[in-house]
């Protein structure tokens, strides 16, 4: 069983979230229409795992780029312009640019994996959480544990609660 | 913030959605002139140079570089708004940016694409254009790394699917503000386009670190991709081109291009999609302000130009100069700075930088100028080379004109797509500068 | 420290050219050349050039892989003409082979500057990238009038539109001739077996042709002559053609 | 769709962007001719694809006769190149020579015989067969043969050397008629009759260019345009850079600067038709500052006091002192030459400026001696008719007899006088007299257009032949000119033309000229010349010595200069002098321009005017293409306030044309220079209806003592039309603007 309250008013939705962690209740979702700071503190998301999917991605970039620049020169040896075969400042150009693609590749990868996105089954979710209402969420509670959820969201203010079936 | 007071969060989803729902018969005529604008002046010549040669155009012996290029090189100016916009501002935080910076990504991205169509009707064998990329290929030869359109072809490509992750990773939220507000078909599209966000706790968190991650990585690639494209031609010997102040110069074109570029859109979105109450007087006025400020650094690098040639004194540098301010373009040319170096100047007035009339025509006197600025450089540098007996003349042939216009058309079209698939205002960051709702209010 | 610098300076310049057998190169003699462009026809009959037509000429895009320069001096009555015939200089640091993103262009064994027709994908970033503006490109397919399609050189590609296209020092001949020298016992091409057709043609013998890196050849005894200069050196092209100046007798 | 190869499928899909659509479209559109690689059934025997063969030829683009190779791959020829072994190219060719390969493979030749419909002139032809073509020309030469009217057959020929020249003799003979005119319109007449005065010699003088230190050349365009240019310039190359830390000087004089006035150290713009008096105002100061030590030394003085250098300063426009200066430096040169030709030579005076230049050299007494006027001995041929070149007054004769009917029959070979002679003349209107007019031509110029009857001529490449180089090289040489390729088209060469024309018409004709073939009767002829040569000891066998020739493609005998080099007498040359004053046709007041037509190395008298290289060819000294131009004064066009292009009305008192105006630097102010050879009407798509020709304004005046045209002694007047016109031009900025282009030293600004 999971239940879903939903708040008008931001500090309601807050001391709702801070009232759930404290009591212990571990699988709460937050759901607001504008990224709330205090809500992800409650949560305890400070530095997100992305940062080193970026990291990983430039450095990724930068090796792959260098090598791909180098590879490909000598597969043939086309001297041209009296030049070096691996010349070294263009080539540090095609790194440059493969560190900033791969960085963004990785970091798109990474947001996807931290996230949790794409999640096509369906989940606890009301429409309005996306327009104007602060919605909280406390999934896998059963009986008693329902009831003492229930009510940290009922004196916390919220306009309406519901039991919805818990995700997949 | 707001001229017309604080909308609720409910009336800010109702307005932007709605202009993506309803769609009133205005809408379709502008769309089909915008297609056909493309399609009878861009790709039907294009397909007749296709199958005539490059010929068809006005290019010749020495000015082998016509305004295909110049345009690459304005549409590419322009795609930097949106780095500038989103980017640099979302990193100072500025609330001014939150209203209008979805648009102005989509015009990075749309200038881009209009951009690499024109290398496409550049190239003289465009069904071999394939070889420049990093991809095997039947004569097992692998691109010139060395070569600066090399740099150009990595580069755009980059910047390309920088840009395009960039702006859709920003409108995932607002693809689940519009899943939930539409029902039928485009109910389950959007599910997919927002890959089912719920707007918890943890996916604000992890978009907030990516889009600052794509951010950062983005604002360093902007200004590599138009140095990059100022190096095609600075890394040539060729006396007009061969400066060292290009990259700076063409990114501070590029940018001061890119501005201007959006008090236009801003100016069209005001109007068409009456967003009067969201693009209100703040954005003007600072991007009035952005608009002096590179109208000065541009002024300052041409005189910068001018001097530093006059002051070498090589006869290459100075026959080039003379032919630029006395040659046959002359007129271009001083209209070039009349309109990038001059005009600018008058938004110091409060009262000009204030109306959006005004402003709307000194934006597109600027694009006017920049884009005769790339013309000049082409078509005034290389005819005059380094051998008296071979210089020539460059005058573009009406292919070249009406391609140029069809170009506008993509871009238009492009943009009034957008507007009607993505919300062209980010629905939660408009939110997020409206004061909270107390509960005492 | 002096490893570093000289190893900084050899990768620089790897100097590919010392170690390749051949360095064709050509002297020019300014005294010599009347300007009678016999060179021009016979690079045209050689070489498959087309003809582009009078429209096409009145819009400069001829295509004449060695072209004369006229430069006037001085005015009426003491005037002088002088010639000064330009052709791809085949230089050792060529600014058009780095800037091609396909190396459609780069600098073969023979210390020429190729241009592969086939792997031309038509930026045309070479032609301005090249001082000498020897670089000419086609515009259209151009056709031969028939029959005057027989009369095209077997040995030399025609082009197609979209492709570059320069003067090779014949590099049709020069294959042929070290084919034959490798048939004949694997000897090296001797002085004076191949030359292009501008040099052959040339009537007043204006142009020699011959492999540099050979000290005993005649084109190395006329580069080291005293009124030996490359045009616009100082763009440090290092062309491998010396053009010698008008003397005054 | 049809079968596709892997490379079109690769194609296809290497069609990137929205390219691929339109690469598609258009990769079918193209269908590949199917193309046999041999393209006979059974190939000729030394036939081997991929193997090139050679073959030597004389080349016919001009009267120089250099020895050209021919390279042929799978049947077809591909490049032309000089003849190593060939005296006169010495392996080298000129640009016209390069271009023989667009006269062979043109895509106007005239490929079957055709006979004129309707109006002479209207230029409606329909094919007929060569038997047709022959019996309507031999029964109507036969007839009037038996009614004893032979003289009214007439033929007018190019310039022809060789055995073709005497087998057109001996047809004209055996025909009984003696109307056998040569006309060509650089052929040089007035020098040679000079030459004739001067020295007593028929034949041209090899003026060595190459051993002289000191040339002095008056309006002769050596390097261009003049006699034999390859040869020249191989002289000039020598003469410049030949020999180790010596430099031969040149000075050219001439109104308006030639290509040879481009390469000259000094370029004298002396007025024009006044060369010949400043070669006496030279000799004069020659022999008056005592540098000639000859014997009649007074008789000299005598002969020459009228003309000081001061006096010939005034008429010439030439300063006293640069007369003075030529002059020592003309005589003090160990070896130093006088040639005089071009525009100096198509005066009123033009034979007696040649006199003048002749006795200059005599004063030097360069004659025989090496860099100076070699006399040739006899031609290579013994058997060789007189020169029989018209002058133009002997073809003012033949328009007057053929407008008064006495010509029945015209054969016109290789010539184009509708075009080389003015239109005043009447030409044109005077062949629709003529009964018959047989054009034998290759191409349809304008004369082949009033034609009634056109016999197609195969082109020199595909024929038979032999040359004597006139002017020679000093000693007697022959080249042999064979076909390189099979003969293309119905087409027939014009030897054999005249064979089966003897044969037709029947009598004594096909008894004495029983040769079937050219080739047959070029061998016979050069059997007698070996056989009577034999005596000295050769004791090859003919048949070696002819495969021999053949693959040489030239015969000579460099030592056989003779003995006894003969100088002719002071005294004639003396008597030779007279006034060189020259008269010009429309007064000065007028007509304030001298107009000066001169030669062009891409065209020369206008018979490469149809050669597409030639046409795409820029002009040596203005690098214009594709048409004509009047040069003019950079200060006298300021004055008359005319820019590059305006187009100019010139008119003299024989006509006007219209003409786009250039600016050239180096002419003299009163002269106005078109370049001959653009003005076709027909003659070809390359050449129809583009430029003009000046020939048509020159007027009617004639050398007084050759009666050759004078077309250098015509006035004119130049009035803007106001219209413009864009000349096509590849030179951009011709000044080097202060840019180290031409040498390190910046002394060429």
């Amino acid at each position: 069983m999971a239940i879903l309250g939903t708040f008008a008013f931001e500090e309601d939705f807050l001391t709702a979230a801070k009232n759930l962690t404290s009591s212990g209740f571990d699988r709460i979702s937050l759901m607001s229409p504008i990224p709330v700071e205090e809500a992800q503190e409650i949560v305890g998301l400070h530095k997100s795992r992305v940062r080193h999917f970026s990291l990983a991605g430039a450095i990724i970039g930068c090796i792959g780029g260098f090598a791909m620049a180098v590879g490909t020169a000598l597969v043939f040896i086309l001297p041209t312009g009296g030049r070096a075969i691996i010349t070294i400042p263009p080539f540090l150009i095609i790194t440059y640019e493969m560190t900033i693609l791969f960085g963004v590749l990785f970091t798109l990868l990474g947001f996807h994996f931290v996230s949790g996105l794409p999640a096509w089954k369906d989940r606890p979710y009301v429409i309005s959480a996306s327009v104007d209402r602060f919605v909280v969420v406390v999934e896998g509670t059963t009986g008693e544990q329902a009831a003492k959820a229930e009510a940290i969201i009922r004196d916390a203010g919220a306009e309406e609660i519901q039991h919805v079936e818990d995700s997949q | 913030m707001f001229d017309h007071g604080q909308p609720t969060y409910a009336e800010v989803n109702k307005d932007i959605i709605s202009t993506m729902l309803e769609t009133g018969p205005k809408y379709w005529i502008l769309l089909g002139s915008t297609m056909s604008l493309a399609g009878i002046f861009f790709f039907m010549p294009w397909i007749y140079q296709l199958f005539v040669g490059v010929g068809a155009a006005g290019m010749n012996r020495n000015a082998v570089w016509g305004t295909y290029l110049s345009n690459f090189i304005f549409w590419i100016g322009l795609s930097h708004s949106g780095t500038l916009l989103s980017a640099v501002l979302h990193i100072t935080n500025s609330p001014w940016r939150k209203s209008i910076y979805r648009s102005a990504e989509a015009m990075t991205l749309f200038s881009l694409i209009t951009a690499a169509l024109f290398v496409m009707v550049h190239v003289g064998r465009v069904w071999f254009v394939h070889w420049s990329f990093p991809i095997p290929n039947q004569m097992g030869l692998w691109p010139n790394f060395r070569s600066p359109l090399m740099f150009d072809v990595m580069a755009i490509t980059t910047y390309l699917t920088a840009s395009s992750i960039f702006i859709y990773m920003g409108s995932v939220p607002d693809f689940a503000a519009v899943r939930d507000a539409s029902t039928g078909v485009r109910r389950r599209l959007y599910a997919v386009f927002s890959f089912g966000w719920r707007g918890t706790a943890r996916e604000w968190h992890t978009l907030g670190w990516a889009y600052t991650f794509f951010a950062v990585f983005v604002i360093p690639l902007a200004v590599s991709v138009h140095s990059i494209v100022s190096w095609d031609f600075a890394l040539s010997a060729v006396p007009g081109f061969h400066h060292t102040i290009f990259a700076p110069y063409f990114v501070t074109g590029a940018i001061y291009s890119g501005t201007a570029g959006i008090v236009t859109v801003m100016y069209c979105l005001r109007k068409f999609l009456n967003f009067e109450r969201y693009i209100g007087q703040v954005h003007l006025d600072s991007l009035g302000k952005l608009l002096i400020a590179l109208s000065l650094i541009w002024s300052y690098i041409n005189v910068l130009e001018l001097f530093t040639t006059w002051y070498g004194g090589s006869s290459f540098e100075l026959e080039a100069l003379s032919f630029r301010m006395t040659g046959f373009y002359a007129p271009l040319y001083w209209e070039m700075i009349l309109f990038c170096a001059f005009v600018p100047l008058l938004m110091l007035t409060r009262k000009i930088r204030w109306s959006w009339n005004k402003m709307l025509v000194i934006s597109i006197l600027i694009n006017i100028g920049m884009l005769t600025e790339r013309f000049i450089i082409v078509a005034t540098s290389q005819p005059r080379k380094f051998l008296p007996d071979a210089f020539g003349f460059y005058v573009p042939s009406w292919i070249e004109i009406s391609i140029t216009i069809g170009s506008f058309g993509i871009f238009m079209t492009l943009f009034l797509i957008f507007i009607k698939w993505v919300p062209s205002i980010s629905i939660y960051e408009v939110k997020e500068t409206l004061k909270p709702l107390r509960r005492d209010a | 420290m002096s490893t570093i610098v000289e190893k900084f300076r050899q990768y620089r310049k790897p100097g590919y050219y010392e170690k390749y057998d051949y360095h064709w190169a050509m002297t020019i003699d300014l005294d010599r050349c009347t300007g009678c462009e016999a060179c021009m026809v016979a690079c045209q009959a050689e070489n498959n050039i087309p003809i582009v037509g009078e429209e096409q000429y009145a819009m400069n895009r001829e295509i004449q892989w060695i072209r004369i320069e006229r430069y006037w001096e001085g005015e009426y009555p003491n005037i002088k003409m002088n010639f000064m015939p330009m052709l791809c200089q085949q230089c050792d640091d060529a600014p058009c082979e780095t800037a091609c993103p396909v190396f459609a262009t780069y600098h073969n064994q023979d210390g020429l500057n190729t241009q592969i027709y086939n792997r031309c994908i038509g930026t045309r970033t070479c032609a301005v990238y090249c001082p000498y503006e020897v670089r000419y490109f086609n515009w259209f397919t151009y056709t031969w009038d028939e029959p005057l399609e027989q009369q095209l050189n077997p040995d030399v590609s025609v082009r197609e539109k979209g492709i570059m296209e320069k003067c090779t020092f014949c590099i049709q001949r020069i294959r042929i001739a070290k084919d034959l020298a490798k048939d004949d016992d694997r000897r090296r091409v001797r002085d004076g077996e191949v030359i292009p057709a501008c040099v052959q043609s040339c009537p007043t013998e204006a142009l020699i042709f011959g492999n540099s890196n050979d000290p005993e050849a005649k084109v190395t005894k006329m580069m080291n002559n005293h009124r030996g200069y490359k045009v616009l050196e100082e763009l440090n092209t290092t062309p491998s053609i010396v053009y010698l100046t008008k003397a005054h007798s | 769709m049809s079968k596709i190869s892997r490379r079109d499928l690769l194609q296809y899909i290497g069609a990137g962007g929205i390219g691929a659509v339109g690469g598609v479209l258009y990769g079918e559109g193209v269908q590949r001719k199917v193309e046999l690689l041999i393209p006979q059934v059974i190939p000729p025997e030394d036939y081997s694809p991929g193997v090139a063969t050679w073959y030597n030829t004389v080349c016919n683009q001009c009267s120089a006769g250099c020895g050209i190779t021919v390279r042929i791959r799978e049947g077809k020829a591909k490049k032309i190149e000089g003849n190593p072994v060939h005296p006169i190219s010495q392996g080298r060719t000129c640009a016209r020579g390069q271009a023989g390969l667009n006269a062979l493979y043109n895509p106007d030749r005239i490929r079957t015989p055709m006979q004129n419909v309707g109006q002479t002139g209207a230029g409606r032809f329909v094919e007929i067969s060569w038997d047709e073509a022959l019996t309507t020309v031999g029964s109507r030469i036969s007839r009037l043969k038996i009614e004893g009217k032979a003289n009214s057959v007439r033929l007018l020929s190019g310039q022809v050397r060789g055995h073709l020249d005497e087998l057109f003799a001996q047809f004209m003979d055996l025909l009984g008629s003696e109307h056998y005119q040569q006309y060509d319109f650089t052929y040089p007449g007035t020098i040679r009759a000079a030459n004739r005065i001067s020295f007593g010699v028929e034949q041209l003088p090899y003026y060595d260019i190459k051993n002289a230190d000191f040339l002095l050349s008056f309006g002769a365009d050596y390097l261009g345009t003049w006699l034999s240019p390859v040869h020249h310039s191989l002289a000039y190359g020598h003469l410049r850079q030949g020999r180790a830390g010596q430099r031969g000087k040149t000075v050219q004089i001439e109104p308006r600067m030639s290509l040879s006035g481009a390469s000259a150290d000094e370029w004298i713009p002396a007025r024009p038709g006044t060369e010949g008096l400043l070669a006496l105002g030279i000799a004069n100061a020659i022999v008056g500052a005592g540098r000639y030590l000859g014997s009649d030394r007074d008789q000299w003085s005598v002969a020459l006091e009228a003309y000081s250098p001061s006096v010939v300063s005034g008429k010439t426009d030439v300063s006293e002192d640069i007369i003075v200066r030529i002059a020592k430096e003309f005589s003090d040169n160990k070896s130093s030459l006088a040639i005089a030709g071009g525009a100096a030579a198509a005066g009123t005076n033009a034979v007696a400026t040649v006199v003048a230049v002749n006795a200059l050299n005599y004063l030097v007494g360069n004659l025989n001696q090496p860099g100076g006027v070699i006399f040739n001995s006899n031609s290579a041929f013994s058997t060789m008719p007189s020169s029989n070149q018209a002058s133009f007054q002997e073809m003012l004769d033949l328009v007057d007899a053929m407008e008064s009917g006495e010509v029945e029959v015209l054969l016109v070979n290789d010539t184009n006088p509708v075009f080389a002679l003015p239109d005043h003349v009447g030409f044109r209107r005077a062949m629709e007299k003529v009964a018959l007019v047989v054009a034998l031509s290759t191409f349809h110029d304008e004369t082949t257009q009033m034609a009634d009857l056109i016999l197609p001529t195969s082109t020199y490449l595909e024929s038979w032949g032999d040359d004597a180089p006139d002017p020679g090289v000093g000693f007697p040489v022959a080249s042999i000119s064979q076909p390189v390729i099979a003969k293309l088209y119905d087409a027939i060469p014009v030897g054999d033309i005249v064979l089966s024309m003897a044969r037709q018409i029947g009598g004594e004709l096909p008894v004495s000229m029983h040769w079937s073939s050219m080739e047959e009767f070029i061998k016979d002829r050069w059997r007698e010349e070996y056989v009577s040569r034999a005596s000295d000891g050769e004791d090859q066998d003919f048949e070696s010595f002819w495969r021999a020739a053949l693959e040489a493609g030239v015969w000579g005998q460099p030592g056989a200069i003779d003995s006894d080099p003969s100088v002719p007498s002071s005294a004639s040359i003396i008597a030779s002098i007279a006034d060189p004053e020259s008269k010009f046709a429309g007064n000065e007041s007028d007509y304030a321009f001298v107009l000066h037509p001169y030669l062009t190395a891409t065209f020369l008298d206008g018979r490469g005017a149809n050669l597409p290289w030639l046409q795409e060819m820029p002009d040596p000294m203005t690098s214009v293409v594709y048409g004509s131009w009047a040069e003019l004064n950079p200060v006298t066009a300021d004055e008359m306030g005319i820019r590059e292009g305006d187009i100019l009305d010139i008119e003299s008192p024989a006509g006007s044309i219209r003409v786009p105006a250039l600016i050239f630097p180096a002419i003299r102010p009163g002269v106005v220079a078109i370049p001959i050879g653009q003005g076709h009407a027909e003659y070809g798509r390359y050449a129809k209806d583009r430029g003009v020709n000046p020939i048509n304004i020159v007027a009617p005046l004639m050398d007084d003592q050759t009666g050759d045209l004078a077309w250098a002694a015509t006035r004119v007047k130049v009035k803007a039309t106001g219209e413009r016109l864009h000349i096509i031009k590849t030179g951009g900025v011709s000044r080097t603007l202060g840019r180290q282009i031409l040498g390190p030293s910046n002394d060429h600004s």
